[in-house]
């Protein structure tokens, strides 16, 4: 039997050698709501690029930092937040990558955002400067049980 | 901790690495240092065989179009071998069978080179 | 390089089905922080031990509770907090096995209290009834890097 | 999900069961219902054979605790084979060896029972 209508939170020092953690928790909680692999992988790689995008750039030029993780999961969906309390930046102005040139001009970078919004079904960033950042992504449960 | 390793054949011309594991951006640099090491001793006919690599993040696919460039105008290429399911779906979303060679076996992609 | 002062959280459903998510969650710290194999056997058993009674005993009656454990690591110990908002016991007065009787008598039960204080260092207990009751326990790094 | 699995095989008088993957609180009551099986069955030469048994916690060893007195009481017994270092850790952890038979080879507890 699959429980759903629960949160999972996880709260974690801002480390790149913290992702296999991070992975591991969001693919575990992923694989006990009832997802099949194909989606548990999506998941997984959509929050290792958004703790990654912390880790790198909110918290670039910061000694240390953390990441809180909340998963909120009903019966239509599993949403999952990303927060930390570094460097905010402007998630809407971001150019998101036409693949065909990027590839063709041969770039480096720049596609993490990019994958977030292929492998999930809603990405949002949501900025209170100064206090806190959140990247809020979310997975529908489709003819699912 | 071995989250991740790289190992490297040397047959002839052709350089293969064959990497295992998880590629995120923590491991990343290591994979990096590899190709960056064939670079310096001029080996740029290059096999990367995922064979037993697990995962693979942005990072990882960042150091294959970090090199890329360089590595082609040296006449060289990275070809892609024996990638998992799971890896190939990642390189597959974003498009790269379009600008790498991908082979089902090893011995393929070193064929390749050896034809020309 | 093993990173240490740091603290790690995971807040969960009181659930027996995520004790798997649990364990690989301590075990996961526990790797990190540099421990070997059998340490961290032991680390992962003492707290589902401390998890399964708060399941069991503390939320007993209760439809629905939250553990939060918390991970805090510094370069001499590694310290586990289990926090529920259960019901709370007098752990002082519990009596810890004498285990030859225990077999001798065909005994049932009452093992986990006895298997996290034979597989940590410290493990102590304190509630503020109606509160919060919490397990604390302790394993020190020893001849270790 | 498969967390834990549990396979018998009946050889003769002797019943074998097989033990996979995470024995802990939420899994023991199909390990309980396994053993309950074969009481009901009047089948209580029982060989436990843990080599796929990756963990065991207090509410695993609770299960055997359960049963070992009317087992023996009805002329059985539960003895245990081919356990991995990790889980026979536990067991010797709490002197259990004091208590159960337990055997490298599945065969040795089958013959055991044959011997006597
Ligand atoms: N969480 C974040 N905090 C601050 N800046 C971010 C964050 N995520 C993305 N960015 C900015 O957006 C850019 C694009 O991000 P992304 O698509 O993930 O590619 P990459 O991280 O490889 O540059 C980054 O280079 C960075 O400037
Ligand atoms: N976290 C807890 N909250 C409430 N009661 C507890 C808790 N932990 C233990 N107890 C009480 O102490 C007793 C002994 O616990 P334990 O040694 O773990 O064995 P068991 O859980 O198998 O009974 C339990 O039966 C229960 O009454």
């Amino acid at each position: 039997m699959v429980t759903r209508n629960a949160e999972y939170k996880l709260h974690i020092p801002s480390q790149t050698d913290n992702l296999e953690l991070i992975r591991n928790f969001v693919s575990g909680v992923a694989k006990k709501v009832g997802f099949g692999n194909e989606d548990i992988n999506k998941i997984e790689l959509a929050l290792d690029e958004a703790c990654t995008n912390v880790i790198e750039h909110a918290y670039r030029d910061l000694d240390k930092g953390d990441i809180d993780i909340a998963i909120k999961v009903d019966y239509q969906k599993f949403v999952i937040l990303v927060t930390d309390k570094g460097k905010s930046f402007p998630f809407k102005e971001l150019e998101i990558p036409d693949m065909k040139q990027y590839l063709a001009e041969l770039r480096v970078g720049g596609l993490g955002v990019y994958l977030m919004k292929s492998l999930m079904d809603e990405v949002e960033y949501h900025s209170e400067p100064g206090v806190k950042n959140e990247v809020r992504m979310v997975k529908y449960f489709l003819n699912k049980d | 901790m071995s989250a991740f390793e790289v190992r490297r054949k040397d047959a002839d011309t052709v350089s293969v690495l064959y990497l295992k594991g998880y590629l995120d951006a923590h491991t990343a640099p290591d994979f990096e240092q590899a190709l960056q090491n064939l670079v310096d001793e001029n080996r740029v006919c290059i096999v990367v065989n995922m064979e037993e690599l697990s995962y693979i993040s942005s990072a990882g696919l960042g150091v294959f179009m970090g090199f890329i460039e360089d590595i082609r105008t040296k006449g060289g290429d990275i070809k892609l071998a024996e990638l998992t399911e799971k890896v190939y779906r990642v390189f597959d979303l974003l498009g790269f069978p379009v600008l790498y060679d991908i082979f089902e076996k090893e011995m393929e992609a070193i064929e390749k080179y050896k034809e020309g």
